[in-house]
């Protein structure tokens, strides 16, 4: 039984982690590498990660840039909007912590003080190969995940 | 489907054929019939999905998907698991009943028509005496689930999506009928199978060439499909860049997958009904259709031929979609009414026209074929030629760039 | 009337145009750089020499004049010295660059005198916990000497080792684990 | 004219009695602040001043009083002119010139929300960049940032000090939206669509009401300040070298331009001339910028009308650009490549004859580009007289750059205020004709900058050619103090004039940094374009203006 459950939960992480539907989100400097990174050199389509128009068809928020106090609101509600399973990448210094506009008064000092974050992605902006990268580690947390023995317990 | 159960009925069952029998095997025989079609519509959808994004990322010189699986070929299987999997939501203020059942309409309206498209001799479900009339009203559900899903989101995005599609689809329904009439007009009978038993194997036989209104009846045709299919340069319903996804904008989870489901199933439906139309179905050259009937492997042969024509024609459905822009809406509109329906009119008169005066099988009617055929393939040729040309002169420019005569975009700048 | 056909004709030839040029790009080698594993040199490599990466410290390099935390904009570098009370003798115990903060501008490095501190072409940091992103170059409890200008010749670890060492082992043990519980 | 001929013209018409009195460095004309309207419209409408565009409007607060600087420019005389008008700073009023350059309306509103002056007879005084409950004015120096907003702490401790994740391993202050006290109840009344922040064709964090009749809209009223950073405040607390990185992130397309332009304001304070080679560089690196930029305006412009493959294109052929820049500086988008009074790095080695292959294979991409979009039909049709800006409106409401010259007004800071190195080189300023349809509508802005990029390509290989040997950079202290004083210091970026207004009193940061951008007053026009248009135009008009949210919020 267990062994049965096991299986079952690594066959449906597998389905989850190999498409990773990413919202269509960009606000600020890391937006364009973001592009970039959906662009022919770092084809995120390759792993299956294709951007979404809609929140209610994504399961990844890549937090792409600096957040406001009059943008951070807007998160918070595309986050809960989105379907669970979710997922949330901090994609450079800003998303992480503020970055260099911690000293601002008008920018949210790291996006995980609104939405949790699973993955942070250091650089400013970083590659697309990093994201690429990010994307990666956030396929291995995914497979981890034993949310179906969880329900089971 | 019926002969084979009246088939089965009469000689190996004859002891069922009581009134209760014959209705079991009759379902037995339906249930069936939808579990094949289903499972072919399910599994084209899916393959097409991941066709399209492979040749879409080739052409934006992209690989796309190649992770999942052998070169990413089971990338649909896990869409699909995931988007099953996905917590299926609601908008607060939404319609739920209609909500929930509006996907539905859509699967109907897309699956309901495979059941009047033949796959090959003796290959369809059931061979309606009205067949193509059928098809084309069945897919008029469509509109109707769209509206539904719109409007019941509680979402002015889902909202201009289904009342832009209402329109598209309901105005385009009429050139696309007028089309497909000029076609009629050439068989003299509704049914797909008489359409197709009326044309010949050898393309200068195909209904396409049969009349210079014919050869232009099919365009007008092909633009109506790809409108109602709400393809690019169609595809406003669900226009990303405007309306963020249109009707679909708040579905997710199970219900997205039946929408998705019926745009992928629509691509097959709208190739096959131009190819039984203008391209000459399942007839195979050389062969009578009465051998066809007879014989089972020239019916395969037929089914392979028919697969192949309708995927070509796939395929230049999914380059248009990644070469062209969008149309607004009232350019849409205007188009359809100002453009393609007189024309489709003009097509009709000219094929009646044609009928009477040059006849199909009289000896001029059979001269202006091969002149067609010989248009036709000009028109092939060109684009061929063309496309060497691009090539040819991206190539050169490629040469410039590294100093040696590469045909591909270098990695890096050497 | 003219313009009816006019348009028409324009509309098919430009349409059939632009799918000659589609057409023709089926047929080349994609453009894509299959990062990570499908390549036959890894990025890092290719990325030229003036490339601003993850900051990096050679700490038998430092001699702990802290231009660098002095120049950095942000204060995103945190190094601490602190005297003997015996020897006399100078020691840097904390040498702290917040990776997760910092915005590659290179002024820091311009600003270092003997070369200690440099960027390197490593990229690929990502992790599950931001406390991870804190690239320690001097561990606690552990003091480096700074480097004196008239010593011996000190080892210096080629460029990106370095970091490179702090990000690889790093993600799959500490944060997968950590999302292990997830429910 | 002088700046001597100006002032004594205005001190003619008004007499003694609002006297306009040049005193100050650089020279500007002081007005007492009730008579500004009647000096600004005098300034506009006559002949001889002929001042038709008001290019920058600064407030700055000098602690004692507010002084309201306006920056006007004469696009077709080519002088310019520095009013000045102080205010009482415990309650700043002035009558607004709104009624005289459209432009005014927005700048006006910055000025209400960043430092509280309030302009009478304004038409909407409405908070611009900040949300409408924010409390205080920024850029006033004795402002202090609030520690928390709608429960969100502003307080970041450093990571290593920071608790074990919880169970779930997922690390958010914010539990649930509860907590959030949401500033955005529902909209009520007549059909209003709300389009962005999150939009797919709002380029960047922008947000329109679209007020609209089924497809038809209304109007389209933008909502900006959805990525106010507060760098103008940051600058006053960072060194002069120091803050060049943050250039970068003012507008993130075109990087170089902004490097280039704050570079050039501290220069000019400081006095300091830049090597000649030091300038080519900044040539040859904003012109492979202006490109790239414009790569991305007008691919993603393509994408919004519905074609994804130009997009990609384009994408490839900046790749290659960023190799280049990665090359050059060191970074792939935030170069931080100018220093003050030079560049970072020299050349690298082969790097010439890399740039020159590269644009030999570049321009006939150009042609594939155009067969396979340009020149499409429904692309045409969807672009050509929609959204017409004639002339005077342009220049009213303050376009800048491509915007600007696709309306057929031959102005280009390159060409007719030559700075850098531009002076040395032939190039053509491609205007707009009317190519499909009449001059000035989308399809005009959209092929003004593929054809700015063929020019820019000619000046690229100029600059190649001719590019002189010796020094790249002017060796200046280590803490650079900049003697007090004030400029102005005006780049033709890829969106058009940026200009950088810099005040310094002497210390080793700026008193008052003021950055005027393109996309800024390009957003303002958009109400008034979208009258009537249809929700599909719009998406084709923001896309046309080439907006981009840091520039436009800074």
């Amino acid at each position: 039984m267990e062994y049965l459950l096991t299986n079952t939960e690594w066959f449906l992480n597998w389905g989850r982690k190999s498409s990773i539907w990413y919202l269509l989100f960009a606000s600020a400097c890391c937006g364009i590498e973001l592009m970039q990174a959906g662009g022919p050199r770092t084809d995120l389509d390759r792993f299956g990660a294709v951007p979404r128009a809609t929140p209610r068809q994504a399961d990844l928020l890549i937090v792409a840039g600096t957040i406001t106090y009059k943008m951070a609101e807007r998160v918070r509600l595309l986050y809960e909007q989105m379907a669970e399973p979710r997922y949330v990448i901090a994609m450079g210094s800003c998303a992480n912590c503020g970055g260099l506009f911690q000293g601002s008064y008008s920018v949210l000092k790291g996006v995980d003080k609104i939405v949790p974050v699973d993955i942070y992605l250091p650089g400013c902006p970083p590659r697309p190969e990093a994201l690429a990268d990010a994307i990666l580690k956030l396929q291995q947390k995914m497979s981890a995940e034993k949310w179906l023995r969880n329900l089971r317990a | 489907m019926w002969p084979l159960a009246k088939y089965v009925l009469e000689n190996y069952l004859p002891r069922a054929s009581s009134a209760t029998g014959q209705v079991v095997v009759y379902l037995i025989f339906a249930l069936a019939g939808a579990g094949i079609l289903l499972g072919f519509a399910s599994a084209f959808a899916g393959v097409s999905s991941f066709v399209e994004r492979r040749v879409a990322a080739r052409m934006m010189s992209r690989v796309g998907p190649n992770r999942v699986g052998p070169q990413g070929l089971l990338q649909f299987m896990a869409d699909g698991l995931k988007l099953v999997l996905k917590e299926d939501l609601i908008p607060v203020g939404a319609n739920r009943l209609l909500f929930r059942i509006a996907p539905y309409f859509v699967f109907a309206g897309m699956f309901g028509t495979f059941v009047a498209l033949p796959f090959s001799a003796r290959l369809v479900a059931a061979n309606l005496d009205v067949g193509i009339l059928y098809i084309l009203s069945i897919t008029a559900l469509v509109v109707v689930g769209i509206i539904l899903g719109g409007w019941s989101s509680n979402s002015k995005w889902s909202l201009f999506g289904g009342l832009r599609s209402a329109a598209q689809i309901i105005s385009y329904e009429i050139p696309a009928g007028l089309a497909v009439l000029v076609v009629v007009l050439h068989a003299g009978g509704l049914s797909t199978q008489r359409i197709i038993e009326a044309q010949g194997g050898m393309p200068w036989n195909w209904f396409i060439f049969y009349s210079p209104f014919s050869l232009i009846a099919f365009p007008v045709y092909f633009t109506a499909a790809l409108a109602e299919g709400n393809r690019t340069p169609f595809d406003l319903p669900e226009a990303e860049s405007e309306l963020v996804a249109g009707y679909s904008t708040e579905y997710s989870g199970f219900r997205f997958v039946v929408f998705f489901f019926a745009e992928w199933a629509n691509l097959w439906i709208m190739s096959a009904i131009a190819v039984l139309c203008f391209f000459g179905g399942w007839r195979i050259p050389f062969v009578s259709v009465a051998a066809t009937y007879s014989t089972w492997y020239l019916i395969l042969l037929g089914l392979a031929i028919f697969c192949f024509k309708t995927l070509t024609l796939v395929l230049v459905v999914i380059q248009l979609r990644w070469t062209l822009p969008r149309l607004r809406v009232d350019q849409m509109m205007s188009m359809c009414w100002k453009y393609l329906i007189p024309i489709a009119f003009v097509c009709i008169l000219g094929t009646m026209t044609w009928i009477v005066f040059v006849g199909q099988d009289t000896m001029p009617g059979t001269a202006a074929r091969f002149v067609l055929f010989a248009a036709g393939a000009a028109i092939a040729v060109r684009q061929i030629v063309r496309t060497w040309f691009n090539y040819r002169a991206d190539r050169a420019t490629y040469t410039k760039l590294t100093g040696q005569p590469l045909w591909y975009p270098p990695y890096r700048l050497p | 009337m003219s313009r009816y056909f006019k348009n028409i004709s324009n509309s098919v030839l430009s349409i059939l145009e632009g799918m000659t040029v589609t057409l023709s790009w089926m047929f080349r080698r994609p453009y894509t750089v299959q990062w990570p594993d499908k390549i036959e040199k890894s990025i890092e490599d290719t990325l030229p020499e003036r490339y601003r990466g993850l900051l990096e410290v050679e700490t038998s390099l430092c001699i702990g004049c802290m231009a660098c935390m002095k120049e950095c904009p942000i204060e995103c570098i945190a190094v601490s010295i602190e005297r003997d009370a015996v020897t006399k003798e100078r020691r840097i115990t904390q040498f702290d660059i917040d990776a997760s903060k910092c915005m590659v501008c290179g002024l820091c490095v311009e600003a270092c005198p003997t070369g200690g501190l440099r960027h390197t072409t490593q990229f690929a940091a990502a992790d599950g916990d931001i406390r991870n992103l804190v690239l320690r170059y001097i561990e606690k409890g552990s003091p480096v000497a700074p480097h004196a200008p008239k010593g011996p010749a000190p080892v210096v670890r080629p460029r990106g080792s370095i970091v490179a060492a702090k990000i690889k082992n790093g993600f799959s043990a500490r944060s997968a684990g950590q999302a292990a519980e997830k429910p | 004219m002088t700046f001597n001929e100006l002032s004594e013209r205005l001190r003619t018409k008004f007499g003694d009695a609002a006297a306009p009195s040049a005193e100050g460095a650089p020279q500007a004309v002081t007005v007492p602040g009730p008579a500004i309207e009647q000096v600004a419209r005098f300034c506009k409408e006559d002949p001889e001043l002929d001042l038709n565009a008001l290019s920058c409007l600064a407030g700055v607060d000098r602690k004692d009083r507010i002084e309201l600087v306006y920056h006007l420019l004469s696009y077709r005389k080519g002088h310019e002119l520095v009013l000045k008008a102080a205010l009482d700073r415990a309650k700043p009023e002035i009558p607004t010139v709104e009624s005289v350059w459209k432009t005014a309306n927005w700048h006006e509103r910055e000025c209400f929300d960043l430092l509280g002056v309030n302009f009478l007879g304004h038409s909407d005084l409405r908070r611009i960049l900040l949300p409408d409950d924010w409390v205080g004015y920024p850029l006033r120096k004795d402002y202090v940032a609030p520690t928390e907003y709608h429960g969100m702490s502003s307080t970041r401790v450093n990571p290593l000090q920071q608790p074990d994740a919880p169970a779930d391993g997922k690390r958010s202050e914010l539990k649930d939206l509860s907590q959030l006290k949401s500033l955005y109840g529902p909209v009520a009344g007549e059909m209003i669509v709300n389009m962005g922040p999150q939009h797919p064709s709002t380029h960047g964090v922008l947000n329109f009401l679209l007020v609209t009749d089924g497809e038809v809209m209304h109007k389209a009223v933008p909502h900006i300040g959805y990525l106010h950073r507060g760098m103008e405040k940051m600058a006053e607390s960072i060194s002069y070298p120091g803050y060049m990185p943050f250039t970068d992130r003012l507008d993130y397309l075109a990087a170089m331009s902004a490097n280039q332009g704050y570079a050039m304001a501290v220069e000019k304070l400081l006095g300091c001339a830049v090597p000649p080679r030091g300038e080519y560089l900044r040539v040859l690196a904003c012109e492979l910028n202006r490109i790239a930029s414009h790569l991305v305006a007008t691919g993603s412009m393509a994408m919004d009308i519905g074609a994804f493959t130009p997009f990609l294109h384009w994408l490839r052929e900046r790749e290659y650009i960023n190799d280049i820049m990665e090359e050059l500086s060191g970074s792939r988008l935030t170069y931080n490549y100018m220093r003050i009074g030079g560049v970072a790095h020299d050349l690298p080695e082969g790097m010439a004859d890399k740039i020159l292959r590269w644009m030999d294979h570049f321009e006939p991409i150009i042609g594939e580009f155009d067969r396979l979009i340009s020149n499409n039909e429904i692309f045409v049709q969807r672009l050509a007289n929609v959204a017409v800006v004639s002339a005077e409106d342009a220049v009213d409401f303050g376009l800048v750059g491509p915007n600007l010259r696709a309306s057929a007004v031959p102005w280009d800071l390159r060409r007719n205020m030559p700075y850098s190195a531009y002076a040395d080189f032939q190039f053509d300023i491609p205007l707009g004709q009317g190519f499909r349809g009449t001059a000035g509508d989308c399809y005009d802005r959209f092929v003004v900058r593929v054809l700015e990029m063929r020019e820019s390509c000619r000046i690229l290989r100029q600059a190649l050619a001719k590019m002189p040997a010796g020094d790249i950079r002017t060796k200046l202290p280590k803490r650079i103090k900049v003697p007090p004083g004030e400029t102005y210091a005006r780049v033709e970026a890829p969106r058009g004039e940026m200009g950088f207004y810099l005040i310094s009193d002497g210390q080793e940061t700026p008193y008052r940094l003021k950055v005027r951008t393109g996309s800024f007053t390009a957003m303002s026009i958009i109400e008034k374009l979208s009258h009537g248009v249809m929700i599909a135009d719009l998406v084709a008009i923001i896309g046309s203006l080439d907006v981009v949210a840091p520039e436009v919020d800074r």
